[in-house]
């Protein structure tokens, strides 16, 4: 079993960054069917910083504290709609980690997938069913919840959440937008993936490979 | 993707660093991604603060300086700013007297100026908010809170600006933003999209015999898409759409046929003439005319259309105030 | 072809009639293609006429007014105008001291207004012309009668225009435009092509991942097809050609970064951050700075960088006078 | 034979109007490779007022009448460099059909043509070699004032006439423009055929057909 230390979780979100970033075209265009076509920018933007952020920690540093730096670098150089949204995702997993030396009960990234979630939907307002990326986050929640419960490898557990979120992610395709500038769109934008959710089940995947030391 | 630029991820950073060193009679830099006018705080001034995403110039930052904004944020291109910069711009222009923050209704905006609001009303700096929507298309009439900012954003900030430049109080600055914002009605119409330059691709791909009804200002679609026709027959439909929103018949108005960016001067006055036919035809009496590019979309093509509908107090403050902003001047 | 138009043969008919609406404070119409500021002539002070094809706006009609020119004549797109309309123009700013004409080098251009210029001094009408050639890429130095005009002419024109506006004499003023047409350089890269629209196709294709250094201001290709590369680099050829043609070092210039019309304006803030470490590098001091469209290729996407190399003449020439143009002002 | 009045010459006009719209791409395309693009749009602009002009002529108008319509049309509408061009070229041909009732005979066309030759060069200032149009109209006129010695049909002279133009606007390929916007070019300019030249040829078929009544 692995042990989810502070220099694990920075290793993560330095492999979450690298994720994002090989998704930022897909992301783009998923954006620009029914957006303004720059989610992946934003989110490699974003994600670049936190990468910096993370290879600048001290190796004995703290989950919580980990994921402190990833809030602070999101907050200064995003902006967007999704960058006060994953600062306070962020911030809040920080505040779940609080504490703990390592993360590495399946309960830990429960109670930390879940406080983000909650931390998203403060901000941003938005319901289930607005197609966003609580479209994704919240059945992901419930998933890794059901396996807390469950138990078994955090490993696999983290990977079936990813697994469980990208599904979900897919399934916006029928959602009608009430959020954001999609929302003006209206039925328009009905049978486009949403792309905060699509990038939400990369960030999944990329903590899920990361904790699993896994490299893809 | 052809653009004039370095590396991509660099494009906003480098068009800062260009900006303010190409005014720098006029404004100053108080942060990575936020200015404010050489001379501010102004005693006794109302601050006013713009911005949003980047890809809008001269929108946000080509309108500090004398006769409207203050101070400016950056975002990355159409992304609202973080709340740093536009905290810092609000320290760099407050005297004292209170700041307005005055932008177009994006939700990443809305969160990110509301979070710089909280903090600086925090710090004991008065700041009040008006929210701008003059974007027709973008929302039905009984839920026009929805609808975006677009091109008429240049003509609320005349109004604002002129009643800021007088030093009128905080409240007063705030109600005539208001009260311009609700007299003012904008549609627009694209003719191609525009390459996000980080992104690379054009955001959309509008076929070369389509056109977008009621584009915004980021390439985003519309609100729908027809086929080609003469200029004349769209223009006529887009001021139907302004007209039926609100009651322009026999008023005075400030009027705009804005440029998206990639649009010839040629064309915008071509508009402008259908323009003038509609107004004549309607009974109203254009006191200012702007035919430019002014609130835009990186390179996309199109045009759009805002109307004021000026009251006395409007019409004079327009016209008794000398603008030199970065990219607007009124003599 | 996707343009704001109706019959494509109409487009310079309509767009007239949109500019005129448009600036009618400032300008009168004194033709079918010609117009004059508004108090044309003006007692004592010599008329300045410019001119030349559709299509380049704000070059030609967009710099008539206070500060710049007197009356311009249109021509079709990218097609001088016939001499009828020079002589109208010539006719109505004519106040007895004289007229200048000033445009850039083209042949249709100089055929034409040299006619006009024969009619007029057989009228008795004093009129002189200065030849504009700042394209430094379009000929080599020891060709450089053969140059054409491109982006220089705004800053040319703005000394030419400031001159004239203190009544010096007709002398005086063909002097002076004469010097700062001496002194200006100007290179231009171009990214994409554009369309004649009774053409309705683009005027040549370029890929997407070449440009051409060395373009004019019509969308006729260059001087060389190079791969795109990052901008600093591209500018740093073009800059070494001015440098290369004239010796700027160590002295006072104005400057332009111009935009060809379908180039986003925070493209021109990047160019113009690596124009001015370039001016650094060389010990020139960048007096005035401009960065903005001034003038265009309808859509096409690139730009110009031009160098004015200044006197105390033409340096407070510049400073001292405001101006008030139908689409340039300056405070 | 046919009876070249007046009215025949201004019709002929409003078929070389015709000839040279539906070439309006074409020259256009040919301009653009060197030049500005608009080369079929100004002869189209200065065609359709000599069109117009032709319309409005009284029935009873003399060639020359016909031929000065055209010039005046021409000064007005178009500018370039096309419209002196033109302009002078029809004055020309106007003064050299001067108190002629009918344009019957070859020698007759073949002194228009050299007159509009020679006032296109007056003007234009062009040499041969220098691709332009005069490349395709000076061998044009040698190629009539042949004819004219000779002998043979009218019909039949400029339809050859014609087609001598169009065959030395082809040549015009392998020349090096020293005129106009092409001129700075150079040897980049090698290798396409020349626009002004190549309409010169659509004009001159225009009066070949126009003359001989014959349809396309
Ligand atoms: N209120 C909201 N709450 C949660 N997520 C949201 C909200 N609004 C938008 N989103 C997410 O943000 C994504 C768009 O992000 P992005 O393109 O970066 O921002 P912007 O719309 O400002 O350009 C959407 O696909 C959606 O998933
Ligand atoms: N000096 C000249 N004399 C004769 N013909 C010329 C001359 N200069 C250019 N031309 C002709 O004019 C053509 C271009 O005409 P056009 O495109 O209408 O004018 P512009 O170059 O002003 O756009 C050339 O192809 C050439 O045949
Ligand atoms: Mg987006
Ligand atoms: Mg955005
Ligand atoms: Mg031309
Ligand atoms: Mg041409």
């Amino acid at each position: 079993m692995v042990n989810v230390d502070g220099a694990l979780v920075a290793k993560s979100l330095i492999l979450v960054a690298k994720k994002v970033e090989q998704n930022k075209d897909h992301l783009c265009e998923l954006d620009g069917e029914v957006g303004d076509g720059d989610h992946g920018v934003s989110m490699t933007i974003g994600m670049r910083a936190v990468s910096r952020a993370a290879k600048d920690l001290p190796a004995d540093c703290t989950p919580s504290e980990a994921l402190q730096s990833a809030a602070d670098a999101y907050a200064d150089e995003v902006g967007a709609t999704i960058g006060p949204l994953y600062e306070a995702a962020f911030a809040a997993a920080a505040q779940a980690a609080n504490g703990k030396k390592n993360l590495n009960e399946i309960a830990d990234w429960a109670s930390i997938y879940q406080a983000m979630a909650d931390a998203i939907q403060q901000v941003g307002k938005a319901q289930l069913g607005d197609k966003t990326l609580l479209d994704a986050f919240f059945p992901a929640v419930e998933h890794i919840k059901g396996l807390a419960k469950k138990g078994g490898t955090l490993e696999a557990a983290l990977l079936s959440t990813a697994e469980r979120a990208l599904k979900a992610a897919k399934d916006t395709r029928n959602l009608v937008p009430q959020k954001g500038r999609a929302s003006r769109l209206g039925d328009r934008a009905k049978g486009y993936q949403d792309a905060g959710a699509t990038s939400l089940a990369v960030v999944l995947k990329g903590f899920a490979d990361g904790v699993s030391k896994r490299k893809s | 993707m052809k653009k004039l630029i370095n590396d991509p991820f660099d494009v906003v950073e480098e068009m800062v660093e260009g900006f303010l060193a190409a005014n720098d009679q006029i404004i100053k830099r108080v942060g990575k991604r936020s200015i404010a006018r050489a001379n501010s705080p102004i005693a006794g001034k109302v601050g006013i603060v713009v911005g949003g995403g980047s890809g809008h110039l001269p929108a946000f930052a080509g309108y500090v300086g004398k006769g409207m904004a203050d101070g400016a944020a950056f975002g990355n291109i159409f992304a609202s700013p973080p709340a740093k910069p536009v905290i810092e711009a609000t320290l760099a222009v407050d005297s004292g007297a209170g700041v307005m923050y005055t932008y177009g209704n994006y939700q990443g905006d809305c969160i990110n100026f509301d979070k710089a609001q909280d903090k600086c009303r925090e710090m004991g700096i008065k700041v009040e908010t008006v929210v701008l929507n003059d974007d027709v298309l973008s929302a039905p009439k009984a839920q026009a809170h929805k609808r975006r900012g677009i091109g008429g954003l240049f003509l609320v900030w005349h109004v604002a600006g002129a009643k800021a430049e007088q030093l009128a109080s905080l409240d007063e600055v705030v109600a005539v933003t208001a009260k311009a914002n609700a007299n003012t009605r904008t549609v627009g119409v694209g003719l191609t999209s525009c390459t996000v330059p980080a992104n690379g691709a054009p955001t959309f791909f509008l076929p070369d015999n389509e056109i977008e009804i009621g584009l915004g200002i980021h390439g985003e679609p519309g609100m729908k898409r027809v086929k080609v026709r003469p200029i004349d027959s769209i223009i006529d439909e887009l001021m139907d759409a302004i007209l039926a929103d609100l009651d322009y018949k026999g008023t005075d108005v400030a009027l705009l046929v804005n440029g998206l960016g990639g649009t010839p001067a040629e064309e915008l006055y071509v508009v402008y003439r259908r323009v003038k036919q509609i107004c004549e035809a309607n009974k109203i009496k254009i006191k200012f005319k702007h035919v430019g590019n002014q609130v835009t979309a990186l390179e996309m093509q199109g045009t759009s259309v805002s109307l004021l509908r000026l009251d006395t107090e409007m019409h004079d403050l327009i016209k008794n105030t000398t603008v030199d902003t970065c990219m607007y001047k009124k003599v």
